[in-house]
This record gives structure tokens, sequence and C-alpha cells, in this order.
């Protein structure tokens, strides 16, 4: 179909997404209306556990955070190559199992580095 | 409810334009950086639509390598930001220019 | 292409040296120069044989660059002409190096000084091998940069270091005429190969240049032009001032570099360009009157210097000039016969006078250079003595050893060369006379009457070792025989073995005298030769007293010879002191607008640009992707807008 | 598509070399975790690069075309040749960090690890046949080199070279996707020899879309190989990054886009040589000017090799700006040589830094003659290369390409290129003049060691065989390109 593009397969999770939405906002909205407001300094002050709250609410994340969320992202994103690998299979054959093992094993590799070099110690 | 292919190659060249925008004007690095995302996925948006259009796969699989791309840099890009702001408190980009003439 | 390793062996040599020298090779540096300087020699005798045969090689080895319809070739031209050079060449090399082996011995810098003579070796073969025009001057100034290494090579003697850069300097005159010839013949004949630029040599007849309005002949141009460079390699006047300073160099390297070999290159560059200097008649006569001029000039210099290596230097300036009147009359045969006995009776003598001053300097004299501090070491060195006396007879020109056949030669030819070549012939007698009597004063001073040295030094005179003295006997053997080659028909029919053989590269020399003319020429040489040694046996043996009487007589005229006709003064006064010496001031402004101005000078105006535009790269990440951006937006615009 | 029917296990063969290079950079990775002394990890990459080498080497005939995956990836001698380049330097590399990357105290096993990657991706980048596969290549290598400038973490310069290297970088990486994007959506392919035919048979060589896709192209490569205006990374980042890198990266990463410049411009957009030499010509003049003029005010000696790498990438351009197969092998054998004479240079920068000396200031050249005449020595040799003297390589490297510009017709390029040759020639001797003129101030003690010895004398050797001996080369070159 030259000249357009409409992602028709596309349409069920629109819709899904869209009901999703819905249910969460509506669920929240009705709360809003119906449950009572009656608020006092104790109520509104953060619940740590029932002890009297202590420093500042923002703190700054440690820097730890990022680097795991970097690894993350780099071990996530691989799995991009995953899925198109698991629906062509029969048609790649063993050649295409080959190259994934290989491409696992650089992933390997790599989670090997960084785990010896302790950066998912989190001391 | 007909997409024409231009509305894509708008949508991407305005996406780019923007992120060249945000890279030249913003002064926070990871704003810059995030404006080189928007880049690369208008890129994304183009490719896929060409890919669809003329029925052609290479331009998909290209998104598939700059996807993985892009986060590979973002890692990198992240480290080498980190690497400096333990050095230099900030991110300011311009208070950078130890290095210059 | 075995002949390719001639100059490859010595090169060999040099690159083991300099690379290894220091940490591996140190004092054995002689093994390797030594037998790569031999090899060359033998390939040598076996390339000249093979010329001896009737074969001319002119082997391109391969293409330096080539480009569209510009080649530039390195390839060698084996030919009567660079055989003879070779054999010259490279059996002098193996002589002075076997006798450098313990000249040199227990030096610093030995492996340093082999590695240079190496390379000077394989420069001067490339030199004289060559088959175009930039080999040739590749070569030209590959042996000026390894004479300047030489020269300085102590350097931490001041007067060492001043000489290189002087023989530096002065060359640079030289070699930059000889630089605009060769461009000027490559404009000229859209080539460099010798055989094509000689091949149309005959086109230049009639042409002429516009030189600043001036119509000036081409072939005068260019003949001049590389002449310049001959002035400077083979210190012809005026340019002759750095070869007595070169001096200062070891030895054995002023007498392979600065009287065998190198200081011969502009003789055999003019010889070699005879088809273009015999376009022209106005320089062949530049070439023949500074040829005879500088012969009679530096032989009065030697009458009165001191130095022993100082009186050789003059002589070599004078045989020089002998050389070049030769070329000038167009006898070129008879100058290449010249370069080729000279290089032998002349490295003797260097090499005898380094024998005697090694012995001198063994016996703790503090003046080891000086004639009158010298006397009566006949009886403590009698070999060197007697080759010193062999190479003496020969230089003379005494009847039957080699320095007389080729002296006469140039004489004779010389007198046949019409009035101009008469006149020639009278420098060249006078000069004769002056020789004979320089070299005698030489022998009697060094080597008779009683030892004027200091005191308790005469008994630890000794005869130097025999790796010194032997290569003294070769060359002696040399000085005596290599005139054989070229006897003149008066005595033997066709006897002018090696002018015959120059022939087809040289030509036939023009003029034809009388026998009886000829008897005439050879008798006044041989009466000036005798002549000078019996004033000399008279004043410096007989009355000794006389010499000082004469000198005070003469007052000013000893004076100005002494002094070398104050040229070296002239040059500075006139030249180099009003812009160098006049005061430390303009030294430093030398140094401020001529050093400074070619590397800051001219670089301050464009680096006010420069430190203008430097501010461009402001060290601003934001600025950088603006100018990116701002690139990509020209470019568009210029398609969208240009093109 | 059927993927099944193209590929084969065999098809992995021509890949030797790389998966060579990636499968010691992994070695590397990992012996780095349990080897201490990081020399052995050092050679072991030395090892590897050898075995690539063989692998080049022996795999086909050195000029064999051979392409593999779909025509993605071809080998061929023009890829074969770079490789070689890309060899020589990683292995250059290496020799002149030994002792170097101690005394910065960043000795660590990544830095020969990245090496070998970064290496790989411009090895793929030569080899690329396909836009998709190019991309792949150069992201490989850059993100590589990136880490490789801020390698020194405690270093501020280090760190701002890092960064601003990453983000111009990424900046230029979004136009290179952009144009093949554009391309693609014209063509409907990222073959490039494909893109070729369609090009001509759609005719769409006179297209202003296509012709923005060729621009932005030319941008992207035209960072890679620090062409003006897209220079300006370059002089920070040579600075800042440790000196080895710089040297690597102003030789591996340069050439790498000259690869791929020559071979995505004569391959693919070969029809439309008139409008992308018409780019080239104002960018090749702009960047010999830049390169030489700025360079004069540099006191730091590797800022003024950057400003000199990016004079240099103006003078290579000439070649290809001359858009035929002879243009193309004088710039390809200009690279070669710039390599050895630029890694010569680095080496004896990196011989001065020593303990507690920075060494990178021309102040600090300052009568080197006299207390280290060797080293001295060779500097003249690679300054002398530099400027373009005879009979030095890099006069060999600088005939050939100024030859080709006036056999094309472009007596104007060539007669710029000669003049800021000339002025080139001002800084480079300025060096050469402190050294031997002027008495030093302090006594430099170099850093020496067998490794370092051996890339001098390699690059030494190389500088002035190949000065004396160029058609070896040229017929290298020759016989690799025109297969």
């Amino acid at each position: 179909m030259p000249g357009s593009y409409i992602p028709t397969d596309y349409f069920p999770v629109a819709i899904v997404i869209l009901i999703a939405t819905l249910i969460g906002l509506g669920t929240l909205l009705l709360g809003l209306v119906v449950r009572p407001r009656r608020p006092y300094t104790q109520k509104l002050s953060p619940y740590e556990s029932g002890n009297p709250p202590v420093g500042e609410p923002r703190t700054e994340f440690s820097v730890k955070f990022y680097i795991i969320a970097m690894l993350f992202v780099v071990f996530d994103v691989e799995a991009v190559f995953l899925y198109p690998w698991a629906v062509a299979y029969d048609k790649l054959g063993m050649f295409g199992f080959v190259e994934m093992m290989l491409f696992i094993f650089i992933l390997l590799v790599g989670y090997v580095y960084v785990w010896k070099k302790g950066a998912f110690n989190w001391e | 409810m007909l997409v024409p292919l231009s509305w894509y190659i708008i949508l991407s060249a305005v996406i780019f334009s923007i992120g060249v925008f945000g890279f030249l004007a913003r002064r926070n690095l990871i704003i810059m950086f995030i404006s080189i995302e928007l880049m690369l996925n208008s890129v994304n948006i183009s490719l896929a639509a060409f890919s669809h259009y003329l029925q052609v796969m290479r331009g998909q699989i290209l998104v598939f390598f700059v996807i993985t791309v892009a986060a590979a840099e973002a890692a990198i890009g992240l480290a080498i930001l980190i690497a400096y702001y333990k050095n230099n408190p900030t991110i300011k980009v311009d208070e950078i220019n130890l290095l210059k003439g | 292409m075995k002949y390719a390793l001639i100059p490859l062996l010595p090169f060999i040599a040099f690159v083991l040296n300099i690379v290894f020298g220091r940490n591996y090779i140190k004092d054995r540096a002689h093994w390797i120069a030594v037998p790569a300087v031999f090899g060359s020699f033998v390939l040598a005798v076996s390339a000249f044989t093979d010329v001896l045969s009737g074969n001319v090689i002119n082997i391109n080895l391969y293409s330096w660059i080539t480009s569209g319809d510009f080649h530039v070739t390195v390839g060698f031209l084996i030919d009567q002409l660079s055989a003879i050079m070779l054999i010259v060449v490279t059996s002098i090399s193996t002589l002075i190096f076997i006798y450098s082996i313990g000249y040199m011995h227990g030096d610093g810098g030995y492996y340093r000084f082999f590695a240079y003579l190496s390379l000077f070796v394989f420069s001067m073969l490339v030199l004289v091998m060559a088959n175009n025009f930039l080999l040739m001057y590749f070569g030209w100034e590959a042996v000026g940069l390894c004479s300047y290494f030489l020269i300085g090579f102590w350097f931490h003697k001041k007067s060492a270091a001043d000489a290189g850069k002087k023989a530096f300097i002065v060359n640079r005159f030289g070699d930059f005429g000889f630089g605009l010839g060769v461009i000027l013949i490559f404009l000229t004949f859209g080539s460099l190969d010798y055989m094509q630029v000689f091949g149309q040599a005959g086109s230049l007849l009639g042409q002429t240049i516009d030189l600043f309005g001036y119509d000036v002949d081409l072939a005068t141009l260019i003949c001049l032009l590389l002449f310049c460079g001959a002035v400077g390699k083979s210190a012809q006047i005026p340019l002759h001032v750095w070869l007595p300073d070169a001096m200062e160099g070891p030895t054995p390297v002023s007498a392979l570099i600065h009287a065998a070999t190198m200081v011969t290159a502009g003789v055999f560059m003019v010889a070699r360009c005879n088809p273009l200097f015999n376009m022209s008649e106005i320089a062949m006569n530049t070439v023949a009157i500074v040829g005879g001029v500088t012969a009679i000039f530096a032989a009065t210099i030697a009458l009165v210097q001191n130095d022993i290596k100082r009186v050789i230097a003059y002589s070599t300036v004078s045989q020089l000039g002998y050389m070049f009147l030769a070329l000038g009359v167009g006898a070129y045969s008879a100058g290449i016969f010249h370069l080729y006995t000279h290089a032998y009776f002349k490295a003797l003598l260097f090499l005898g006078s380094g024998s005697v001053i090694h012995a001198l300097h063994h016996a703790k004299h503090d003046d080891e250079q000086n004639m009158q501090k010298m006397g009566g070491l006949r009886k403590h060195m009698p070999l060197t003595y007697r080759v010193f006396i062999i190479a003496t007879l020969s230089i003379t020109g005494i009847p039957f050893l080699a320095g007389f056949f080729s002296k006469d030669e140039i004489l004779w030819r010389a007198f046949l060369g019409g009035e101009l070549g008469r006149f020639l012939w009278l420098l060249g007698t006078i000069a004769a006379l002056l020789t004979a009597f320089y070299s005698w004063r030489l022998i009697y001073l060094t080597f008779h009457g009683s030892y004027r040295g200091g005191e308790g030094q005469e008994q630890h005179i000794h005869e130097s070792p025999k790796v010194i003295t032997v290569p003294l006997m070769f060359l002696a053997f040399g000085a005596i025989f290599a005139g054989y080659v070229g006897i003149p028909p008066l005595f033997v029919e066709h006897g002018d073995k090696i002018g015959e053989f120059l022939a087809p590269v040289l030509g036939h020399p023009e003029g034809h005298g009388t026998h009886v003319q000829e008897f005439f020429v050879m008798g006044a040489s041989i009466f000036v030769a005798l002549a000078g040694w019996i004033v000399a046996y008279t004043m410096y043996l007989k009355k000794t007293d006389l010499p000082q009487k004469i000198g005070s007589l003469f007052k000013p005229i000893h004076t100005l010879l002494f002094n070398k006709y104050y040229i070296d003064e002239l040059y500075s006064r006139s030249i180099v002191q009003p812009v160098l010496k006049a005061s430390d001031k303009i030294i430093l402004a030398f140094d401020t607008y001529v050093i400074e101005g070619i590397v800051n000078g001219l670089p301050n105006l464009i680096g006010l640009f420069s430190r203008k535009f430097r501010t461009v790269q402001t060290g601003f990440l934001a600025n950088y992707g603006l100018v990116m951006a701002f690139g990509v937006l020209c470019i568009i615009g210029y398609m969208i807008f240009v093109r | 598509m059927d993927f099944g029917a193209g590929f084969s296990l065999i098809d992995i063969r021509p890949l030797t070399p790389e998966i060579t290079m990636i499968c010691t950079g992994l070695i590397l990775l990992l012996l780095d975790l349990v080897v201490k002394k990081k020399e052995a990890i050092a050679v072991l990459g030395i090892i590897g690069t050898i075995v690539a080498i063989f692998a080049t080497y022996r795999l086909y005939a050195f000029n064999e075309t051979r392409s593999i995956f779909l025509e993605m990836f071809a080998l061929d001698g023009y890829a074969n040749f770079f490789k070689i380049i890309f060899y020589i330097n990683v292995i250059l590399t290496i020799c002149i960090s030994f002792r170097y990357m101690k005394i910065e105290k960043a000795s660590i096993g990544e830095y020969y690890a990245l090496l070998m990657f970064a290496t790989t991706g411009m090895m793929i980048m030569a080899s690329a046949a396909d836009l998709i596969v190019l991309y792949l290549g150069l992201e490989l290598m850059a993100l590589s080199t990136y880490i490789l400038a801020g390698l020194m973490r405690k270093q501020r310069k280090s760190n701002e070279a890092a960064l601003k290297y990453f983000f111009l970088g990424a900046f230029s990486s979004a136009f290179l996707l952009y144009g093949i994007s554009l391309t693609f959506g014209l063509t409907g392919t990222t073959n490039i020899q494909d893109i070729a035919g369609l090009v001509s048979s759609l005719s769409i060589a006179d297209n202003a879309i296509m012709h923005l896709a060729v621009v932005f192209l030319i941008v992207a490569f035209g960072f890679k190989i620090a062409l003006v205006p897209f220079h300006m990374w370059a002089p920070d980042v040579y600075e800042g990054a440790p000196t080895s890198i710089t040297a690597f990266m102003s030789v591996g990463p340069k050439a790498a886009g000259f690869a791929v410049l020559g071979r995505v411009l004569f391959e693919a957009f070969g029809d439309m040589q008139i409008m992308w030499s018409s780019i080239l010509v104002p960018l090749s003049i702009l960047t010999m000017a830049v390169g030489s003029i700025i360079a004069l005010a540099q006191t730091n000696i590797k800022r003024m090799l950057a400003y000199s790498s990016v004079a240099h990438a103006g003078y290579i351009l000439l070649g290809i700006i001359a858009g035929t197969t002879d243009g193309l092998i004088s710039s390809v054998n200009y690279l070669m040589i710039y390599m050895f004479m630029n890694m010569g240079a680095f080496a004896i920068v990196i011989m001065l830094r020593s303990e507690g000396f920075q060494g990178e200031e021309l102040e600090d050249y300052k009568g080197l003659a006299k207390t280290n005449p060797a080293a001295a020595a060779l500097m003249l040799v690679f300054m002398f290369s530099l400027t373009g003297i005879p009979p030095t390589a890099g006069f060999i490297g600088k005939f050939y390409v100024i030859m080709e510009a006036i056999n094309a017709g472009d007596m104007y390029l060539a007669i710029t290129a000669v003049v800021f040759s000339v002025i080139s020639a001002f800084f480079y001797l300025r060096v050469v003049m402190y050294m031997y003129m002027n008495d030093p101030k302090e006594t430099v003690i170099l850093t020496k060691s067998p490794s370092m010895t051996f890339a001098l004398a390699l690059t030494t050797v190389m500088v002035l065989v190949l000065g004396v001996f160029p058609s070896v080369l040229l017929n290298l070159v020759r016989s690799s390109i025109i297969s």
C-alpha cells in the first residue's frame, strides 16, 4: 500500500493501552470524588514507620544507581536482537544458532568482566 | 485514515531539527544528550517509514541497530559524564573550556 | 646490476655503524667499513675491465618519481670517465680507510668517524656514477654534508666547528648556482638525463634567454651556473677560502675528501658536462682563466705557510687550478689524467703529513703541525721520509713519475691553445716553479736539519705503525707508476692510453704542435722543477738564514702572502662583518631578523592571523556544535544558491 | 526476503581477521581481571594483531574481491590495504604506550582491549559494502575511541577531551544516519554498489534530496577525518587525550574515515563526482588553511600536531577531489606515509614524557639536540617529512596528491596546497630550530624502552625508505585498488 502507512496490526494494542489508561485514571478520579478529606499536620507528614521524619525528602541518588542503570540498559536492549532471531529461527537454522551463540558469548564476556570488576557490588 | 509518507518524513525532519536545536541551544549536558537521542530517533522514524513504504526490510534492520547502538552510546556517554563530574562539579556546558585555542 | 653495489656497500657500512656503532660496534667499526670499501673497489675494478672491453653501462635502477610525463629516475652510467673516477675513489678510499684504523685509534668517535667516512664514499660514488643531473646533485650535496660533518668531527674544538660552518656556508654560494644551473637545464631540455641532455646540447647554439632585460647566451649561462658549483666545491678563486680551514678535520679526511676525491668533483662535473661547455667559448675561457689564476695564486700563498697541512692544502688548490686550466683549454682528458695522478701523490702527501703529526702527537709535541717546530725527522721516520720524497718528486713534475706526465700534458695543451693558452701556459709554468719550491721547502723544514721542537721530545718520535705505513707504500707506488697510462706520443707511439680511453666521452683535444715545441714545453717544466728544488735546497738546507733575510727584505710581500692575500679578512670585512660581526647587536639582529625572520618573522604575520583565528576555538562545546551546524548550513546554501 | 538461502557458515571465513581481532580484545579484557603484569596483555595484543595480519595475508589473494552476507561485507584490495594501515597503526600504538601508560598511571588491560575493538571497527568500515555495516563499524570505532580519549579518569583534560569528543561524535553520527536514511528512502537500498546503479537508473543524480543525503554523509565522514569546519573537536581532544591515543586517533579514525569516504563517494556516488568534488574543494582549502595557520600560534606540541593533522587531511583530500583512480591511489599512498611520520613524531613526544615531566610544550624541545642527539635527529626526520622535504616520504606523499590535483585540472588547488605547505614549514621547522639552535633549559630524560626503539626504528626506516623507493608502496597501492 504505497503512499500511506497505517499500522492496522497494532490497533488492538492501542485499544488495550487506551482502556488501561482509562481504568487507571478512572479509579483515581473515582477515589478523589468519593473519599472524605480531613487533613491535619500529623496526617500530612511523610510516613516513616512511625518515627519522626529526618532530613530532606529529596536526596541525590548515589552514582551507583547510574552504573546499574547503564548496565541494565545495555544488556536489556540487546534483547532486541534475540526476538527477531527467535521468530526467524526456523529459516536461519544452524547458521543463525551459531551466530546467536557468538553474540551471547560476547555479551557474556562483557557480563563476566563487569561482574569481576565489581560493578555489581553495592559497597 | 491514510497517513502519507511525506508526513512521516516531515515529522522526522521536524524532530531532527528539534534535536539539532536542542543540542545547540541547551546548556545542560544531559539535555544535550537527550537532544542527540531525539535526532537518532527521528532517523528511526524516517527509516521505518521508508522501509514500510518501499517494502524493503533493510531500513528496519538499521533501526534495530540504531536502537542498540544508541543504548551503548547512552551507556558510554553517561559513563563519560560521571567520570567528568567526579573531577569537575558541573554539567553546565558553559563552564567546560579547559582545552581551547 | 651488481654495480649498484659499488655505492651500496659503503652505505650499508654507514647504516650499520651509525645505528649499532655506539652500543655494539664501538672500536670494531673498521671491520665493517674497510671490507665494504674494499668490496666496492673490487667491483669498481670489474666495472673498469668491463668498460675497457668496450661496454658502456647505463642502467636505470628504478624510477624515483613517475607522474605522467615527469620522470625522475635513479640510474647509473658507467662509461670511460666514471670508470676512471670509480677506480680513483674506491682505491684511495680503501687505502685511507686502512690508514684511519691506525690514525684514529682510540678516538672517542671512532665508529662515528667510519660511519661518516662511509657515507661520504657512498655519496661520492653516487655523484660519480649518476646518469642524471638530479642524482648528481644529490651526491653533490651529500658529499658537502659529509665534508661538513667530518671537518667539524672534533666539534668540541671551536676552530674545527667554525671551519665546518665556513665550508658549509661558502659552498652554499656555489651550490646555489649549481642548483639554478640544473633547474635551467631541466627547463631547457625537459629532462635531466645525461644522454638526453647531451644529445640535444647542439640545439643550444645561438639560443638566448632574457635575463633582466639582457639577452644572455643560454649555453654560457647554464655553463657558468654549473661552474659556480665547481668553483665552490673545488675551492677555486674566489671561493677557495674554506679548503685550508677544512684542514681542522682529521688528516685522513683531509686526504680523502679535501685532496683526492670530493674537491675534484668540480673537475669531474665540468668534464662530464663537456658537451655543454663546448657550446660556450666564454664559459670555457672563464674556466681556464679561473684555473690558471688559482694555480699560481694558491702556490704563492703556499710559499710562506708554516702549517704543514695548510701548505699541502694550498698546493691542492693550486693543482686543482691546473685541472681547470686543462678543462678550460678543451683538454678534458688531460684534466682528468691529472686528477687521477694527483689523487695518489696528494693523498700520499697528506697521509705522510698525518704520519708525521701522529708521531709528533705521541711525542707530546704541543704544536704538532708547525713546520718551524719540526726538523730532522728523517732519521726517526725513514719510511715516511722516503714516501714524502716520492710524492714531492711526483708533484714537482720530475720526469717519469706520475705527476710529470699529467702536468706536462696540461702545459702542452695550454701551450697549443692560442694566445690565451700561451698566457696560461706561462702561469702554469711559473706555478710549477713555485710548486717545486714550496714542496721541497716542506721536506727540508720537516725532515732535514735539526729538531726544533721542545726538549726531550725527540727520543719519543717513532715511525708510525704498519697499518699507517703500508697504505703509504701503496700510494707511493701509485705516485710513481700511475702516470704510465698517459705517456706522450713524443716518447711512445700511442702511449697516451688514458686520452684514447677517454676519447669517446671527452673527445680529442684540438691543436697540434711540432716536436720541437713539445720538447721546449717539457724542458721548461723540467727546468723550473729543478730550479725550484735548487732554490729551496739553498735556502733551507745550505743558507738557513736566507729565508729570514728575504722575508725581511720583501716584508710587505711576505706579510701579504703569509696572510693569504688577506682574502679571509677581505671577506670578513666586506661580507661577513658588515652583516654579522659589526657588533654583538648585529648578531642579535641577525638572529632576530634573519633566522627568527625566516622561522618567526614571516610567521609572525601569519601568526597574527593565527592568534586571531585560534580564538574561534573557544573551548565551548556549544560553539563547536554551532560551527558544525553552520558549516552544514553553508554547504547546503552553497548547493542551493551557487550551483 | 529469504535469509536462509543467503548464508552459510562458510561465509564467516572472510571475517577471520575481524573475528581474530575481536577475540583478542575479549581475551585481553578477561585476562585483565587475572593478570597483574599489563605488559603481558600488551604483548598478547600485538600477537593477536599479527595473527590477524596473517589471516588477511593468507585468506585470499590480496586483491581478490569477495563479498559475503548478501554483499554487505566486501573483501577486496582496497579494504585489505586499509587494514594493513590499521594493523601497523595499532601495533605501533601498543609499542609506544608500554612505558607511557605506566607513567600516566593508566596502565590497564582495557586500554589494549579497546584498541583492539577500535581497530576492528576501522576494519569493518574499510570492508563495509553496505551503509548499515558502515554505520556499525563506525560506531564500534567511535565508541571505543571515546573511552580511550577519557582513559585518564583522574585528569580533567582527559575527561574534557572525552566529553567533547563524545558529544560532537554523537552529533555527527546523527547526521550520518540521516544521510543514510535519505539515501535509503530515495534508492530503496543501502548497498553501496546497488546505490550506484539505482542513482543512474532512477536518474536521481540531480535530485536535491539526494544531494542533501550526500552532504550529510560528507559531514559525518568529514567529522572523522577532521575537515574544517567539522574539525573543532580535534585540537581539544588531541591535547586532552593520552598521547598514545592521540597518536592512534590521528591516524586510525582518519584513515578509516578516508576509507569510507573514498568507497562511498567513488562507488556509490561516482556519477555525482562533479557535485561532491565542488563541495570538497572549498572544504579542502579551508582545511589546509586553518590547519596550517592556526598551528603557528600553538605552544603545545600535541595541539600543534593536531592542527598539522587537520592540515594533512586537506592534502589527502586533494586526491579524492581529483575523482580518478590515480587520485584515490595518491590519497591512500599519502595515508600510509602519513601514518609512519605522524606515529614517529608522536613517539618522540611520548618519549619526552617522564615521571613528573609533561614534555608537551614546545619549549621543552629547546636544546634537545645537545642533550639527546639521537632523538633530535629522528624528530628532525619526522618534521622534515611532515613538511614534505625530499628525500623523506612526506615529500612523495605531497608530490603525488598535488600532481593529481594538477592532472585533474585543479591548478589553483595545487598552488594553494603548495602555499600552505610552505606555511606549514614554519611551525614544523620551528621545532627543529628549537632543538638545534637553542640551549637546553633543563636536561630532558627520555623514557626509553625496547618497544619504543622498535617503533622509532620502523617509522624512521619507513619514512626514509619510502622517500627513496616510493614506487614500492605506490605499486602496492595501485595493485590493491585496481582489482
